[in-house]
């Protein structure tokens, strides 16, 4: 990734105004769709995602079925109008990879023994993308997760870190990713201290990336107070079967 | 829990007395034998997108997006652009779904929308040639079903009618042999408002705008498209069953009269009012 | 669609020389291919289609059988030499689409409560494509169907209805298809006055449509005629086991 | 019903029973060993075709359909037109087959007989290129299998070359740089007739043109293909049994033999005579 | 196939200097991958070509097993660096056609009726491919399946004869395949003198057929006293369990 | 015989057992925690690739081969050459591996090498461009898995690394607006030595490139790919486990440390020393 504009200003601003250790303007609903089990809408910056989860559920075919736990499916996908270029329906390669890691994400929050010879589906569909869209659909899948009752150990949730101008910043969006020179994206869960996704694009010092971990967690507990929040709404305040709405803006 | 995955044996059960409560001129959810759900229409929600809008018609949602692009024109329409109706129902939209390629319902539901907005001429094709046989504009409108509870066929058509009406797209220009972005930026030629109502027999009853649960006991359906001079524009029965040639008739005053409404509706929610 | 040849000359005749309410040439003939169940081929225009039934017989996979009834199943097929321009022989959207409005046509005529457990599968293969293949292959595939002895509740018979130059007319060819304003494929069970399929492109007045609709049931009773007389030759004439064939000129 | 999918109870039983009758030199159809079935050969049946062939060898039929088209030559020949030969067993010429992609069988049928036209040179390739490296004459064969009952290969290899005989393509020319139909019509240039004729091996006989019933029960088969001058231009051994070499040679000698008279019977039903 | 080149000179050596009935250096190796039941490498001219086996073990699906014999599966793959252009992964119609055909020249040395209800897999990966790749991979395959144990009637032995400025000559390369007039892959069982299989393509008289027939077999035998002499070093000199290499240079 | 595949009831056993070892700071094989296997690397072993190595890692066993032609560049880097990276794993790699197109893991995989490659600017790309906009380099790099025993990602990121050190491609020039092979060879240009380390975590321990035993029995891995200046260039999380954020500092410590130590390797293998 080679810098071309400049991505910080004099101010220490970046493009969109935001600070270094500064998260993108979020909104999260839950129990946004009303046939799934359990379902969860974020905006996250200009990522648009819907996530769903259907399950436990049968499982088929039935020679893959597990007999202790259930068995957890992921489906990451984005509609052809998400991005710039229109993108082809078909799964690509880089959705199948990104549904791996997405559900190896989630699963050490998922108390799966509870569900033998099940499986529990889930379903990310990116609407809008933007940087990051891979934690922002771990954040929304764990809502989804907890919406459709599945039992828990913890949330989880993510943020990505980068480095654009040979500094370590916090949520790095589109224009961001593309001209900075590190991408690394993260998913946590916050209340068991245990690093659940991490990928890495681009050269980081090993100092940069002790760094870049240290400032990873700060932002995903930020999130996790929004997705706590969220979830406190729909079950505590009498918001229950109803789509609860929580907003953090700029 | 979608019920378009259709166990026989509630089937039967419920046919029987959904049919009973037709007879009596009644719906489950108490509405008219031709009366259509609440629409919700919201436009410009991708911005990504030249043009995108959620539709909700009682729980069925979905919502389209429009891509417009420099490309090449068919071989045999040199001198037109090119408009393509992609339609997916997501897994996530109810429990029967399962993901992978659009299987025969998916195709037909693209098809007849593609076909909807195709015949009626809604978008001026010749006037999205940018030089013959070389360059045209590509007009990709693709559906995402998000909920389904039954007529994905008009919710479908509503979305992609939103999304084109108010779809924005750059003005391309050609410099020497290569296509350019102007950097104007133009509204998409509409001509027509198409709109389809699908009118679905229950025994011997017709009753428009079918939920999940009616479709589950239908015989057959009839989706006809008008236009907005209530000529019929496009036409799909479905289903393992038939229609007597009256009944048919009678579904074609249905889908003038309530299209008319709708048409007001989606005028009203697009700004074209 | 655009209207640019002159289709419809002074003497009210049509680019073929046929009136607006006649047919073109059919010719039918059943039991055609040896291995079939049940099998049928007809010409209609320029259309050149063998249908042919299998089953009842077992429903793979299993877990699909229905217990009170059979599975009825269709594939619509063009042959790669069948039209203008050679057709890729994989199923194109257009294929999957019209096998499945085929299907749900024939699928009232059946008795399929007397199978219970199994499929009854239909193929239509189109060797030479014209205007209404689709509704010409629904005619073969029915008497293929009875060809195989599954038991019916009457005959389903198509016929489709235009409109060129501003005028309804009875049973559009390629050329009457590409240039007109409107293509209305129908089919009907003649004996009992229902119609299995309707489908309609271009535009049609309130009035145009009530005046297709009436011709379509016309011209379909006329075809219905030639079909009734192929079954008669074939079963009643001391044909059966032989080729039947039926011819109706202009 | 094909007996080409082979029901292991039944083919040890018919196998005995066909070994004992072979073993007196009789088969089940009364025909000799070495006799092939009643051949009909019907042309141009698809106007829209540029050739087209029915071929009927016994119970089996196939159906072949010649399309000429511009096109790309491939770029280790650019001076040579494109030959292209398909094969599709459809699924209602028997009950074991079934709707899909071409499985290994089909793929097999059609590399066979493609590799019979392409390595006898029956067609002058050389002849149709139009501009070297950039346009040629594309000739696609495609054959439909309209009811199995035993020897694909020879039916198909029949009606490809019937197809091929009697085929007419425009003349296309050069306009510039593109490529134009003059409105002449030239046959496709064919140099020879290339006859492959099958013969299988069931115990220790040999057999010629088997029918499916004989398929069943058959050790191993092998197509062999000669020309006019009865150079042998193509073979495929199949099926999991095996041949001494001595046999290989007997078959060679039927496959000449009997590929003459067949020789003669293509060229008078395509007019070649 | 046209002569362009000259490939035989004037002392008739062909092009790497080898005479009409001389074969290409042959290099094999028994044992050489460590997950396999059986393994085997060959290289021969230029093909470089590792094959497996797995097996006798459970038959997928479970509908197609066979309850008085195994089943026997093979695929042929080349890698896509194997070939001058780069080769798409995905297995093209003719790797299709060499696996069915591979599979049947292997078959008739099996005694399947050991194994039944289960699967026997062969794999041919071709890392280099020189002419004649699909008879060296059958030599080296059923070097692999008796390297699994598998009880064999007979070893399988291939080897490609050709035509080449009108002289029958054995085991072409990629050169005199492409340039010469005619090629037959063969495929041999040596004790019991069976062919298992015979390809050909290109333009032989009837009597070029016959030498070329007779060449095939000589040049098989010559292979198959290679490939026993592998297998003996393998089992009978102490060399089990080790990898065994036998050279034939020129 | 595999392990990758995992059997629970073995698998909950077999985890107990070494868990108890690794407590007491032992492996199974005998490695220290932080050891990786013995490697061997043997280059270009494949003629007709432009370049190509044989890598062994433990039992481990891969195969990378390169293939440099001209292509047409991606639009939005039209002055770059193109690199594609792809991995499958061959079914006679492992008992539990299927023919079929490439599954998430192979995928994973490849698009993993693939970042490693790319991210690290190993190769100039920039220097592979021939035209702006219409020719450049396109350098595709296929791995091949021949035997499984663990730790894929590191043996499959040496083969690429090492077959690519060792690649000659000729040298393309334009001649007017087509490009030719100049007879002239030039080395891949490449700029770095990527390096992959995996570490895998059982229970809390962490140990080095885990074998197929270890995999087996693991709760998660991490992948750090480190360049010549111990930068970390590429990462991957992998297994639905998790990890202590200081486990993922002490990992990078091990991917550094050893990383250098195999890149000396490599070095050596290719020439590069």
């Amino acid at each position: 990734m080679k810098e071309k504009k400049k991505l910080i200003d004099e101010n220490g601003l970046r493009l969109d105004g935001r600070k270094w250790d500064q998260l993108r303007p979020i909104k999260i609903e839950v129990g946004t769709l009303h046939n799934a089990d359990g379902s969860a809408y974020i905006e996250f910056g200009k990522n648009k995602i819907a996530a769903a989860v259907y399950g436990p559920k049968e499982m088929h075919p039935k020679h893959a079925l597990l007999p202790d736990r259930a068995v957890l499916k992921c489906r990451y996908h984005m509609a052809p109008f998400s991005v710039d270029e229109r993108k082809n329906p078909a799964p690509s390669r880089r959705e199948i990879e990104i549904s791996k890691v997405i559900r190896e994400a989630l699963q050490p929050s998922l108390i799966l023994e509870d569900y033998p010879r099940t499986a529990i589906q889930i379903y990310v569909e990116v609407l809008q993308s933007d940087g990051g869209s891979r934690v922002a659909g771990i954040t929304a899948a764990s809502l989804a997760l907890a919406d459709a009752g599945i039992n828990m150990r913890d949330m989880v949730v993510g943020c990505a870190v980068g480095k654009i101008e040979g500094k370590i910043v916090l949520d790095l969006d589109d224009a961001e990713d593309k001209e900075g020179s590190g991408d690394m994206p993260f998913a946590f869960m916050p209340n068991l201290n245990l690093v659940t996704l991490l990928q890495l694009d681009g050269l980081f010092t090993p100092d940069e990336f002790r760094q870049a971990l240290e400032l990873a967690q700060q932002g995903a507990r930020r999130v996790y107070e929004m997705q706590r929040e969220a979830l406190i709404k729909q079950y505590f305040s009498g918001g229950a079967g109803e789509t609860t709405v929580v907003e953090e803006g700029e | 829990m979608s019920a378009s995955k259709k166990s026989y044996v509630v089937e039967t059960l419920r046919k029987a007395q959904m049919i009973e409560l037709l007879s009596k001129g009644k719906r489950i959810d108490g509405r008219q034998l031709d009366e259509t759900r609440k629409l919700d229409v919201r436009t410009g929600v991708i911005e990504k997108a030249n043009g995108s809008a959620i539709v909700t018609l009682g729980n069925t949602q979905v919502i389209a997006g429009v891509k417009v692009q420099p490309g090449t024109p068919f071989p045999d329409t040199p001198d037109k652009g090119v408009l393509m109706v992609g339609a997916e129902v997501l897994p996530l939209a109810a429990a029967y779904v399962e993901a992978g390629p659009p299987d025969e319902g998916a195709i037909e539901l693209a098809r007849v929308v593609d076909r909807g907005v195709r015949e009626s001429e809604m978008i001026d094709l010749a006037s999205l040639c940018i030089k013959e046989g070389k360059h045209v504009y590509a007009v990709f409108v693709d559906v995402n079903v998000l909920n389904v509870d039954g007529n994905l066929f008009d919710a479908t058509s509503y979305a992609v009618v939103s999304a084109l009406l108010t779809a924005k797209m750059p003005k391309y220009v050609l410099e020497g042999d290569a296509v350019k972005n102007s950097g104007e930026v133009l509204p998409v030629p509409v001509a027509k408002i198409p709109v389809s109502v699908t009118i679905a027999r229950v025994g011997n009853t017709l009753i428009a705008d079918p939920t999940s649960e009616e479709e589950a006991v239908m015989d057959s359906r009839i989706t006809l498209t008008t236009d907005d001079e209530s000529n019929i524009c496009a036409g799909q029965k479905g289903e393992p069953g038939t229609f007597p040639p009256e009944q048919i008739l009678q579904a074609a005053e249905v889908a003038i009269r309530r299209g008319k409404e709708i048409r007001q509706a989606i005028k009203a929610a697009t700004g074209h009012g």
